[in-house]
């Protein structure tokens, strides 16, 4: 069974990764399997200088997700590339970072300083956790194409813009971000959302919101990508609440070209290993001889001929 | 660290909402201190629970867990039988450093859920001929474990805020009538009682285990941070910790 | 312990009720229990004609929660007038009519007819299952205040308007509802989703997207309503995946006067019922002496003394 | 209806994928006739199933389900152990009217899961002095069950697809070999059988029991219509059917 999917900057022998934020730099799930299995990994956040993020508690539990307000913590870009990338790259997979920032200016530093030592950038306009973290260039399409015109044009790398679905109109953020020079896109960050403990009265999250992620958000994920799919041309990377092999697929169904994992990591830290196992037998089971045969199959213009995208 | 379905051997009610349970497996193998926890992983609930580990036989592959419910996850553990199986992630983090303590005599101070850790602690600091004295803090009587465990260990001080048993009052109320012969303190307990006991006992060596909401348990999701006094400015609770020196960690 | 609550229109002996779509016009329930022991019914969509509906399959299943495409079917606002309020009236407790529409006209016209007939309209503009079915005035500020300015004027009764949370800013939805003379607010409809099956290869509901509702989307509500409380001073009507009395009083503490229980209404019929019965206990454990007290208790500047609203 | 928590008395494999399961509780009292349908709830599932009732003794308060694995939901109900219990909503829908059938005989066509209802409906039919043929139709040998039960009441003619048991074909391919002396046929089954089978049968009155995805599963959401032929111009599953008149509904 061939796994492969070839987009922009990444070879990737399976279409599985995990997602940002949720695997650090790869070195805590290096003691559970050799990295070397994953089809690509999508690094913490970078951001300029070293952030220490939110008060705590950072995370809450919801009904089949949770939230999290992490706020960015990370080295800085800097410590990154000296001392988190040499590890990753020992590994021989596609790496890339996941670069965020207050201002235009910062995301181009970052994503200037990072792109030579990665195989691509995702542009983080859709971090909801943070006061200055870019989400305002994740909600109004001309600061996000912005962002990303400037970004693209300093990058060595392909650039997969990450899109936040705290939007009324998921397709124009899309399509600014295409227009923009984006590569490819990364869909979705979280939810903003927010748990209130009745005992303190207070929201649980210190932040006060936080980030819904988890099997929860699928079903908006999977919306969101199937209505992108049909209007942009660029490829997909799919993520939200994926827990298995079958989710993948439905993942590549909508349209996504790869996926990444996130929150799974945390119930069970040899997820994203045990699905690429899966993977061939699920394939194999729903009539499908490759993951590129999957990818936008349920769009009803390609059921026959489905486009391999890119 | 190791991920493992581990058989539930025993389980039944210690304490008031306190449970005591004994499960089986390969990843008792790889605990290395007592004071690390397992993160449990419950049917219907997202999040695993941070679980210290209260005694284990490394021999036997058998570990106990002692557990307060607290909300739905803990209830709903409640239901687990014998002979089920629980998916346990772990050992996580780094616990009490008892090989590295070489005092005559060292003070166990435990309050309410932060007792079970200091069990295996002070067996261990016993069997390596460190003599213990403990105190240990419950709401109630009711509330109360482990008491004649630790009374085979050594001296025990037992307060209660509302004086249903042992001293009234908290933990700190019993640090005046314990002598002051030992080196060094270890804690565990709510964050006010470490700070109490952090200020009340200035000029010793302390090591305080710390708790706060998790998200991965094995240090990749900064879910568990806290300040911390070195260049770094923080330090993870579920790997660097959940055990600190005293003074290392900033407890706001 | 006092569960009442007045609002424009509803003096509610207690703050539950169930939400529009899942409990049609109480016949089905009124065997499980004495419909008089809820707060309030909030009715079926009502449109002009009756309508059909979407395709078949309407429902599919999701972690925690689930889509549903009915597709405002209903027997259309005469034969609700004269078909089913009248069972409903029998009850004695207040019935709030759902109005839908697809143009200004449809919602101007249904609202005058239904309106001498209730004791509040929900002012649905949120329906993200119907083409033509208001979710465009749910989106845009402009569209929401026409059409809910157009509606006060004609309704005998106080409008409260159904926001949908499909936008990138709530508040200003919620503030344009406000401004357009709306007595209180209902939030939030559902979240537009989509699940695949791989084995068809085709959206499970036929409509292709379905609203999410349920427990899974709790957080998302609790957010916007958190977050509109801040900015109107009318009253909100909360809803999203409640299932017990602790449920509720998370959505009181983020600011909803009332609430309503939709989806759950399908996993236990009961549960309207049930949760009335264990408010007061639920009340208390948390040191609460009445409904009013716990309104908007998670607002940091209402901590010490809770605003009663209204 | 009523919702209950029924007690599991037997619980087992009837054929490939194929799992039998009695319960016993108050609600079956309330079943009126054969072809009505239970919703059960399963931990972990947010919508309940819809299983029609295939048996049920009104005097011992048992009713018997059968049910093949067709995903997660009915996988999970598998794992439920003999005196568990169960949370079941029900009975709903109108079954099958065997009371108003007073023929000589009636021809019973079933398909794979759909041949559960038809069973009672058979003994139903069978007490009330209707001679009963039955035609059940099965993928393969391994997914045929209630075979013997069915034979006890009258003639059956089994079908296979893969022709491993019986005649080889669908159930419309035993039809011809069937004696005509029947006035009224009662089927159950996918949606295309139901089709073939009601233009196979145009000049006999036949009662046709439907499948489709439910919410509430007692008549408040509007999931489950069918469009009608009558002036109202739908009908909802789970309550004016899951049973219909041949020729009331659009069988699309
Ligand atoms: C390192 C460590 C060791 C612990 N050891 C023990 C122990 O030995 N015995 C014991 O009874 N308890 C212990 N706790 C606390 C225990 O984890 C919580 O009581 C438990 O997670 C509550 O779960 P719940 O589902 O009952 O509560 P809920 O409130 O329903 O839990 C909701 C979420 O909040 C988290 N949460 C709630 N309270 C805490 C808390 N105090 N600390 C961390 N997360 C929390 C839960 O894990 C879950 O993710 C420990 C905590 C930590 C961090
Ligand atoms: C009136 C009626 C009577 C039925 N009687 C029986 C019976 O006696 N024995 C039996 O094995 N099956 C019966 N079914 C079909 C049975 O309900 C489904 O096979 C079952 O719901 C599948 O659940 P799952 O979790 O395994 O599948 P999943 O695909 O995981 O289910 C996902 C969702 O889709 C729904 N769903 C999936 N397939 C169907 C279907 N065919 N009909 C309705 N809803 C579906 C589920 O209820 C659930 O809400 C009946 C269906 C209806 C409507
Ligand atoms: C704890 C945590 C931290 C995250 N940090 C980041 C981040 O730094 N950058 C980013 O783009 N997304 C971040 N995300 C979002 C995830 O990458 C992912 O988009 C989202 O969680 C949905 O996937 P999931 O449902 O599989 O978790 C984070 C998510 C979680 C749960
Ligand atoms: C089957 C179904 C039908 C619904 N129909 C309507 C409707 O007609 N009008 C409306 O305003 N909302 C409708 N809703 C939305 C609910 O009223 C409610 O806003 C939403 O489901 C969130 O609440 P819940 O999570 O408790 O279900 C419907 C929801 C469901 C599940
Ligand atoms: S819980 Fe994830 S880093 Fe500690
Ligand atoms: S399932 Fe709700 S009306 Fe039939």
């Amino acid at each position: 069974m061939n796994l492969s999917v070839n987009l922009p900057g990444l070879n990737l022998k399976n279409p599985v990764m995990p997602a940002s934020g949720c695997f650090a730099f790869g070195k805590e799930f290096a003691q559970f399997y050799d990295l070397s299995t994953l089809g690509a990994v999508i690094m913490k956040a970078a951001t300029k200088e070293r952030r220490f993020g939110n008060g705590t508690p950072r995370v809450a539990e919801t009904a089949s997700g949770m939230l999290n307000a992490i706020g960015l913590q990370n080295p800085g870009v800097e410590s990154i590339i000296s001392d988190e990338i040499p590890f990753l790259k020992n590994h021989h997979l596609p790496i890339i970072a996941n670069v965020a920032g207050s201002t235009v200016e910062e995301y181009v530093e970052v994503a200037e300083k990072i792109s030579p030592h990665v195989n691509a950038i995702e542009l983080n306009i859709s971090c909801p956790n943070v006061k200055e973290g870019g989400v305002q260039f994740g909600t109004d399409p001309s600061l996000a194409k912005e962002v990303t015109r400037h970004v693209v044009q300093v990058s060595d790398v392909p650039v997969y813009v990450k899109l936040s679905p705290n939007v009324t109109d998921i397709v124009e953020m899309a399509l600014a971000a295409e227009d923009a020079g984006a590569s490819g896109l990364s869909m979705i960050n979280t939810l903003t959302g927010m748990r209130i403990d009745p005992k303190t009265r207070k929201p649980v999250i210190a932040n006060g919101t936080g980030g819904l992620s988890g099997a929860a958000i699928k079903p908006i994920s999977i919306r969101m990508i199937h209505q992108v799919y049909q209007a942009v041309t660029i490829p997909i990377i799919g993520m939200g609440g994926i827990e298995s092999a079958e989710d993948v697929l439905e993942y590549l169904l909508a349209g996504a070209s790869a996926v990444a994992i996130g929150s799974a990591n945390f119930k069970n830290p040899f997820i994203c290993k045990e699905i690429i196992e899966e993977m061939p037998n699920a394939l194999a089971r729903y009539g499908f001889s490759s993951i590129k045969q999957a990818i936008g199959g349920a769009h009803d213009e390609k059921v026959e001929t489905p486009v391999l995208r890119p | 660290m190791k991920n493992e379905r581990m058989t539930i051997l025993r389980h039944e009610k210690v304490a008031r909402e306190t449970h005591l349970l004994v499960l089986e497996g390969n990843l008792v193998q790889d605990i290395a201190d007592p004071g690390q926890f397992v993160h449990v992983k419950i049917d219907g609930f997202y999040l695993r629970r941070p679980i210290s580990i209260a005694d284990y036989d490394s021999e036997n592959q058998t570990m106990t867990l002692i557990y307060k419910v607290m909300g739905d996850g803990t209830k709903a553990l409640t239901r687990f039988q014998i002979g089920e199986s629980l998916d346990v992630l772990g050992p996580g983090g780094q616990g009490f450093p008892t090989s590295q303590i070489h005092d005559n005599h060292a003070l166990i101070i435990g309050g309410g859920i932060g007792v079970p850790p200091l069990y295996s602690t002070a067996k261990r600091l016993k069997e390596s001929g460190v003599a213990v004295t403990s105190i240990l803090g419950f709401r109630s009587r009711e509330d109360a474990f482990l008491l004649d465990e630790f009374r085979a260990l050594g001296e025990v001080h037992v307060t209660t805020e509302d004086g249903s048993l042992g001293r009234s009052g908290r933990v700190t109320d019993a640090l005046p009538h314990v002598k002051e012969n030992y080196q060094h303190y270890l804690s565990c307990g709510p964050t006010v009682m470490l700070r109490a006991v952090a200020d009340h006992i200035p000029d010793k060596e302390g090591y305080l285990s710390m708790e706060e909401r998790m998200g991965c348990g094995i240090g990749a999701c900064f879910a568990c941070v806290i300040e911390s006094h070195d260049e770094k400015g923080y330090k993870r609770i579920c790997c660097d910790g959940p055990v600190f020196k005293a003074g290392e960690v900033v407890l706001s």
